[in-house]
């Protein structure tokens, strides 16, 4: 069962074509991997489906639910959360409140009781610093939770990125390069979480440049150039493909 | 030079007020800051001339008066602030001022409250003694109503206008104007046959001109302010439109002549002042508002509140400096010949009623008419 | 003499240390590499080396014998010295073009716009884009373009920071090659951090291993490999 | 505890301040202060907090002030009632403004927001009938209870205890989920819609919550000066507004507070003597100075002095 | 209606709209050199104004002298925006909405330093562009010699900004330093002189704006405080706030706009009109319809 599913989908930016007739199905449960060269459409790919574009044509199905045209927001509520490809994150606010902010969607108190401070809304409050707390611990932020997330090396920040997209208790995640510039002791870390979350039944669509990290995790790996898929597959058949080989890889 | 006059004066002054001890706090509100701030200098520099001579007199009854300023930015709002602050912080006698319509409209129930009497130069007949009952507001020069009156009368009877065309600006010494122009042209049978509206700081009337000139227009009757009526006179010579035009009190003025000298030429104003008036009483005012101020030529407001410092120090001089008894003193015997002729407390609570009809001719507005 | 040389650098960000007392040296024409784990310093060293943060009291760097520690940035990239900046940091809103031309501040529009061409060459992918906003290309598009804008003010030293980051594979080797091309024909002296080191230790003369703000480790190529903990980290115990 | 200690302290500065003074200027001049602090602290909301600029709070003021004037005179309803319409009128206009800020950003909204302010302030001015226009609008009617006059002490009162209460609020939203999220989307809009949350109603919020408080301050200034005129509602106010939430400290709770009364009081301290001409000078240059060396605003230094001498820590739960 | 009117108003319409895109060109160039709107814009309009009447009128230092004086202090002043409000703005880690405060402020400031100074009233400019009775006519339409002029400083004006920015090295870099300090300072650039330059073109343009002005605007305080300044910042932003083409087009469309709504609509509405369309303009386009390259903010 394909969790996520594109229909023909486009997108171009002017002449630029990024993502051209995308026909793309995400198998619920698994590690899929999306690869390719620089500006082939990877990154495009997350924007159109997360809704940050506009899609030009063609569809998007999450759950056999057409989301194409809606609101990010709309799109993060069902349960699709994301990591940035250039890392953003709330300067302004600590390392857990980054975190709490994703909690949003599952506070229920509206701003009567906020400003009364209900017992219920004081609850719900602890249960969620409780939980992103959790989250901290999983990438090992814990110690770091009330610092600035600014100045902090890359490999926290990135982290912590992805710590706030699983506060979203996403069903499908999507991590836009989360290895790159980490040694292989640091992404390591990345990849068991992936697999913690594989286990957990969390579907990861990972784009990456680090073919360690692919060959590790990846169940399926799709193989984009100029907005088209060249090949799909296993990576030990992708690997192999002259195609990827010639346009990706750059082995002879 | 001017210096030493200074020095003379803050020695007079110190001297006096060393050996007579008390003296008496007059307010003085008006514009100083802001866009609006033309007028508050001249209301200063006339009132504070009178108060020179009054006090270089030996004041009254040896008691020297004393100005207290303050700035009310032609805003009502901070003029409700400063007028406060002079009644009931500062203990003054009276409040000159504020020069606003507005703002005397808003504030005057505190010079009740206080029982202090409030003088002021605005000129909205809106507030009228017989409109806003008010016993401590006076009002120190002729109001617009009765200068409009006279300026459609000129317009119909002398200039011969048929089809009058009216231009006016935004702000309430406008409105008023033209509210009752509207109210007087019927009165001779004529009716205006276009009204078209510039903004305060609009420097182009094409639009309006031209709605003008479509209506067929015969004379132009000019409500604005001085930078407006330069715009406009400019530029009715640019579309090369050729009626008579006669302006309001703000189109009598050097400010207006200053910036069109040459489109000027030939338009006619009513006037509250004309600096070149031959009467003596104007000649020795120009004379000495110009030895004390650089050679700086007086205006309407500034003569107004000259006159307004001498008519307190008159009702001062003869019932003291309660508020209460100056305020009725001035409603009901003051009596004094000023810069403006003879001034008199009306049924409108307004001292005079003196205006002028004039026409610029190059280099000053030469006086045709003088009304009392 | 050696063409860079830091001693005693020292760099703390907010009474942080972030660099405590680091001396590296590097001749005309060599490779170092840097490596360490994130958060080492590895930046912090070749931003202070810029002039981009302030180092301590104390602190030198010599470019060519002279002391330059207290140069504003924009002179000592003049002098040669060329960074570039870890997280691309292009001109969002300009284009591709002037992005390399404003590049060339250092040696006048006229001489670099034979390297401006060859930047087009080197990345083909640049080249269809010229005149897009550098802002909408895409992540490995925007490395490129920052490697190329280095390659157009002609540098005497190169300092790179990760420029694997981001790139696909191809991309990767390609520039590699192109880098160990620069240093044989042009005898350029690089300084690059890179976590890939299998790509950066090949072409490099000379390592340092930085951890915390300090030099744990310094040496050829061999002497670092042969260091377990090294192999551990970097190449997978391969 | 701490903070109880410090919410004591304002009650009883409010409380004590009629009772130890009865100048009528002097309480007049207050009770405008509260005003200005109850329209800076939502200044404070939308633009510190939510990131949002409006370089036309003087519309809202506006409008709130000749709502509530001409709900209690023309209709004669209860000045409480006119009161609450006014609010209401102007958190609707709020919600309109918020339009063009889903797609406008800084200084594009910004020009929105002049333009908002400039029509209000042209509406003011030709909607003779119902605003009195450039004459202004008199007998408004006075704060009582019952039929008896309020004094300006009593008012005061009630104007502290409002202040008191949009703080709190202000308070409360921003340490809570809703908070959060507007810092977030001061940071990031795009990073703070992936987290599920829609940051055009966080703008429509933002824009309403602070309309809200400059409306409440207007009809609060319509029945305390007893009469309107369109003067106090032009771009100059509304820059002025803009100046009292920055000098205050944008993202401070007290900066509402500390800039609305600073800068009420300031210009009136040397608004005479001499100084009528020169004075706007003196506070333009003394915003300024303040605006260069402590960019921060004078909240947070205030609120430092307050520790220091109190010996109170900062609170563990940091909020940067 | 006559064609001849409506060609008049027309000509009437886009010359006052020149004249705020004259003044939005100065916004155009700080926001494109270093990312700030300087809200105290328009008062080096009146700066200029007010210093070349000085030295024209009152030291009678001849047209040529008085013109380089001015704009030589009002380029002093543009260093000093830079160093003494600019810079320790920043450094201190104030944001934008700080600079606009600041800038506010200082518009202020000026406008009531020319008060106590030169007293409130407005004051005649010289008929040095051409008096108040020299037109040229073509057909049956008038155009006042001292609007050809304007005209042509603007055109001149708009095509110097247009290609320092975008065809010189200097511009790219003024650019780029506004984008990224620290980037910029990496390609060589010398940030400081840079911005010290933006600020100083940016005040020159507007200053020079204000001496060509001062014949319609009168050497006045409506020059730095009144609607010209919001229509400048009007046009600027129907032209991206990035465009100096865009910015003309979108003052001289303002200036028509308010015209038209004059002749056909109302003139008392004419202002609510004209900003309600402009806010609708806005949000239809928000990156300004006069701004081609689309470029976003
Ligand atoms: N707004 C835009 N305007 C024009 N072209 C764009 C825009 N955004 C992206 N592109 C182009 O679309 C192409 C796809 O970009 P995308 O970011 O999806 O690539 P990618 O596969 O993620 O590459 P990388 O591995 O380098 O991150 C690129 O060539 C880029 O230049
Ligand atoms: N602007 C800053 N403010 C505060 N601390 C900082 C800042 N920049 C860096 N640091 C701190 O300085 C230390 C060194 O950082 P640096 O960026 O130099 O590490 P790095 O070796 O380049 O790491 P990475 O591999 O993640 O890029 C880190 O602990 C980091 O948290
Ligand atoms: C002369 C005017 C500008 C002021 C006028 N006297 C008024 O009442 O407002
Ligand atoms: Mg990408
Ligand atoms: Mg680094």
């Amino acid at each position: 069962m394909d969790i996520l599913r594109t229909e023909n989908m486009t997108k171009s930016f002017g002449g630029v074509v990024a993502n051209n007739n995308l026909s793309i199905g995400i198998p619920e449960g698994k590690i899929t991997a999306l690869i390719g060269p620089n500006g082939s459409g990877k990154t495009t790919f997350i924007n159109v489906v997360t809704g940050v574009h506009p899609i030009t044509s063609g569809k998007v199905y999450f759950k056999d639910r057409d989301i194409s045209g809606l609101d990010v927001n709309v799109i993060s509520r069902m349960g699709i959360a994301r990591t940035f490809q250039k890392i953003r994150l709330f300067e302004n606010l600590s390392v857990i409140e980054n975190v709490l902010v994703a909690r949003k969607p599952f506070y229920k108190s509206g701003p009567i009781s906020v400003v009364l401070n209900t017992p219920k809304f004081k609850r719900e409050e602890r249960d969620n610093r409780e939980k992103a707390l959790e989250l901290l611990k999983l990438v090992g932020l814990e110690d770091k939770a009330y610092d600035s997330p600014t100045g902090m090396a890359y490999g926290l920040r990135r982290c912590l990125e992805i710590a706030r997209a699983l506060a979203l208790e996403p069903q499908l995640l999507f991590l836009d390069e989360p290895a790159a510039g980490m040694t292989r002791d640091e992404f390591k870390v990345i990849m068991d979480l992936i697999i913690i979350l594989k286990e957990r039944g969390i579907t990861t669509l990972l784009v990456e440049h680090t073919m360690d990290f692919i060959k590790a995790v990846a169940d399926w790996v799709y193989v984009l150039n100029f907005g088209q898929v060249i090949a799909q597959g296993k990576f030990e058949e992708i690997e192999r493909d002259p195609l990827v080989l010639k346009a990706y890889l750059g082995e002879e | 030079m001017k210096l030493n006059k200074v020095l003379v004066l803050a020695i007079v002054l110190l001297l006096g007020v060393a050996a007579l001890g008390a003296t008496i706090k007059i307010a003085l509100v008006a514009p100083f800051t802001g866009l609006g701030s033309i007028l508050g200098d001249y209301i200063k520099m006339g009132a504070q001339l009178a108060l020179e001579e009054i006090n270089a007199a030996g004041g009254i009854n040896g008691n020297m008066l004393e100005m207290l300023v303050y700035d009310d930015a032609a805003n009502p709002s901070t003029a409700a602030n400063v007028v406060r602050r002079a009644l009931f912080q500062d203990n003054v006698v009276a409040v000159f001022g504020p020069n606003m319509s507005s703002a005397v409209i808003g504030v005057h129930p505190l010079a009740q409250q206080a029982k202090i009497p409030m003088l002021v130069g605005a000129t909205s007949p809106s507030f009228r003694y017989t409109k806003i009952p008010n016993d401590f507001l006076f009002r120190l020069r002729a109001d617009d109503e009765v200068k409009v009156v006279q300026l459609v009368k000129y317009a119909v009877e002398v200039l011969g206008i048929k089809k009058p065309g009216v231009i006016y600006g935004s702000t309430d010494y406008c409105l008023a104007a033209l509210e009752v122009a509207k109210a007087e042209f019927p009165k001779y049978g004529v009716e205006i046959v276009a009204m078209e509206q510039i903004k305060e700081g609009d420097k182009d009337a094409t639009g309006q001109l031209l709605k003008l000139k479509n209506a067929g227009f015969d004379g132009l009757i000019g409500l604005t302010h001085e930078s407006e009526a330069a715009v406009t006179v400019n530029q009715l010579r640019q579309l090369q439109i050729d009626v008579p035009i006669i302006g309001f009190s703000a189109w009598g003025v050097p400010a207006f002549t200053d910036l069109a000298p040459e489109a000027a030429i030939g338009v006619y104003s009513v006037q509250g002042f004309n600096p070149v008036d031959p009467d003596p009483a104007v000649v020795a005012f120009v004379e000495a508002y110009k030895a004390r101020w650089d050679g700086k030529e007086p205006s309407d407001p500034a003569q107004a509140y000259y006159d307004g410092m001498y008519l307190l120090a008159e009702a001062i001089k003869n019932v003291g400096t309660d508020g209460t008894k100056i305020a009725q003193y001035l409603a009901t015997k003051a009596n004094i010949f000023g810069v403006q002729g003879e001034l008199k407390c009306d049924e409108h609570h307004n001292f005079t009623n003196v205006c002028l009809i004039s026409q610029f001719d190059g280099k000053d507005w030469r006086i045709i008419n003088k009304m009392f | 003499m050696f063409l860079l040389e830091t001693r005693d650098l020292s760099v703390s960000y907010n009474e942080v240390p972030a660099l405590r007392k680091v001396s590296i040296k590097a001749a005309k024409g060599e490779v170092i590499s840097v490596l360490g784990p994130n958060g080492a310093g590895k930046t912090t060293l070749l931003k202070s080396i810029s002039g981009l943060v302030p180092s301590e009291p104390g602190s030198k760097v010599f470019l060519n014998g002279e002391e330059i520690q207290n140069l504003a940035p924009h002179k000592i990239t003049r002098l040669g010295v060329i960074h570039v900046p870890e997280g691309r940091q292009v001109f969002a809103e300009l284009t591709v073009q002037e992005n390399l031309e404003v590049a060339a501040t250092r040696i006048g529009l006229a001489k670099a716009r034979p390297n401006i061409e060859r930047v087009y060459e080197l990345f083909s992918e640049l080249k269809p884009r010229k005149g897009q906003m550098a802002g909408t290309l895409s992540g490995g598009e925007q490395q490129m373009l920052a490697i190329g804008r280095a390659i157009v003010s002609e540098p005497l030293i190169m300092m790179i920071d990760e420029p694997s980051m981001g790139l696909a594979p191809v991309i990767v080797k390609r520039i590699f090659e192109t880098l160990k091309k620069f240093v044989k024909d042009a005898g350029l002296t690089m300084l690059i951090v890179e976590q890939n080191a299998k790509l950066s230790l090949p072409m490099s003369d000379r390592v340092y291993i930085v951890s915390q703000g300090q030099i744990k480790l310094e040496g050829s190529v061999e002497e670092v490999k042969s260091d377990e903990r090294i192999r551990e980290m970097y190449f997978g115990g391969k | 505890m701490k903070k109880l200690l410090f919410i004591a302290g304002a009650i009883l500065a409010i409380i004590l301040f009629p009772i130890l003074n009865k100048n009528m200027y002097h309480l007049y001049l207050m009770n405008r202060a509260l005003i200005h602090a109850i329209l800076a602290t939502g200044l404070v909301f939308l633009t510190g907090f939510a990131g949002q600029i409006s370089l036309g709070q003087a519309g809202f003021y506006a409008i709130g002030a000749y709502s509530s004037a001409y709900f209690t005179v023309k209709l004669g309803m209860p000045i409480p009632v006119g009161i609450i319409i006014g609010i209401a009128i102007s958190v609707l206009a709020g919600f309109l403004l918020s339009i063009p800020s889903f797609k406008l950003k800084a200084f594009f909204l910004s020009l929105v927001t002049i333009a908002f302010g400039q029509i209000v302030w042209m509406l003011v001015i030709n909607l003779t009938p119902i605003t009195g226009g450039p004459y202004g609008f008199f007998g408004i009617p006075f704060y009582s209870l019952g039929n008896k006059m309020l004094s300006f002490g009593q008012v005061f009162w009630i104007f502290g205890a409002l202040l008191v209460l949009c703080v709190y609020i202000m308070f409360r939203i921003k340490h809570s989920h809703f908070g959060r999220a507007m810092l977030a989307m001061n940071d990031d809009d795009v990073a703070t819609e992936s987290c599920g949350i829609s940051t055009k109603r966080l703008k429509i919020a933002a824009f309403g919550f602070a309309a809200g408080l400059a409306g409440l301050a207007g009809a609060l200034y319509a029945h305390l000066a007893g009469f309107l005129s369109p003067e106090p509602f032009t771009f100059f106010e509304s820059s002025n507004f803009v100046a009292m939430a920055v000098v205050g400290g944008l993202r401070h709770m007290s900066g509402g507070v500390v800039g609305g009364i600073g800068l009420t009081l300031l210009p009136e301290f040397l608004r005479f003597g001499g100084w009528e001409n020169y004075y706007l000078m003196v506070t333009s240059l003394i915003v300024i100075v303040i605006i260069i060396f402590m960019p921060m605003g004078l909240g947070p230094i205030l609120e430092n002095l307050f520790r220091k001498t109190f010996r109170l820590k900062r609170s563990n739960t940091k909020t940067l | 209606m006559m064609l001849q009117d409506i060609l008049q108003n027309i000509v009437s319409g886009a010359s006052i709209g020149a004249t705020y895109g004259l003044v939005g060109l100065g916004v155009v160039f700080l926001w494109l050199t270093i990312s700030r709107i300087n809200f105290a814009n328009i008062s080096s309009a009146m700066l200029g104004a007010y210093l070349f009447y000085t030295f024209y009128t009152m030291v009678k230092l001849g047209f040529f002298l008085s013109f380089v004086l001015s704009v030589g202090v009002i380029a002093l002043y543009g260093l000093g925006l830079r160093i003494f409000i600019y810079e320790p703005i920043r450094k201190r880690g104030g944001g934008r909405l700080e600079f606009v405060v600041a800038t506010l402020m200082l518009c202020t400031f000026w406008l009531n330093l020319i008060i106590v100074t030169y007293g409130a009233l407005p004051k005649p400019f010289p008929p040095v562009f051409g008096g108040s009775k020299d037109f040229i006519t073509i057909g049956s339409i008038r155009i006042p010699t001292l609007y050809l002029n304007i005209y042509l400083v603007i055109a001149a004006l708009m095509v110097l900004i247009y290609f320092i920015l975008n065809k010189t090295l200097i511009g790219k870099s003024f650019r780029a330093a506004a984008q990224n300090r620290e980037a910029a300072a990496l390609m060589g650039i010398d940030v400081k002189v840079t911005t010290s330059l933006s600020f100083v073109m940016a005040t020159c343009v507007v200053g020079i704006a204000g001496i060509l002005l001062a014949p319609i605007y009168f050497v006045s305080l409506e020059l730095g405080g009144g609607s010209i300044g919001v229509k400048g910042f009007a046009s600027a932003v129907l032209g991206g706030l990035t465009n100096p083409y865009g910015t003309i087009l979108g003052g001289i469309s303002l200036g028509l706009l308010e015209n038209f709504s004059t002749l056909y609509i109302s003139s008392t509405y004419r202002d609510i009109i004209s900003f309600s369309v402009l806010v609708a303009v806005l949000i239809l386009k928000p990156s300004g319809i006069f701004n081609w390259k689309g470029k976003k903010i």
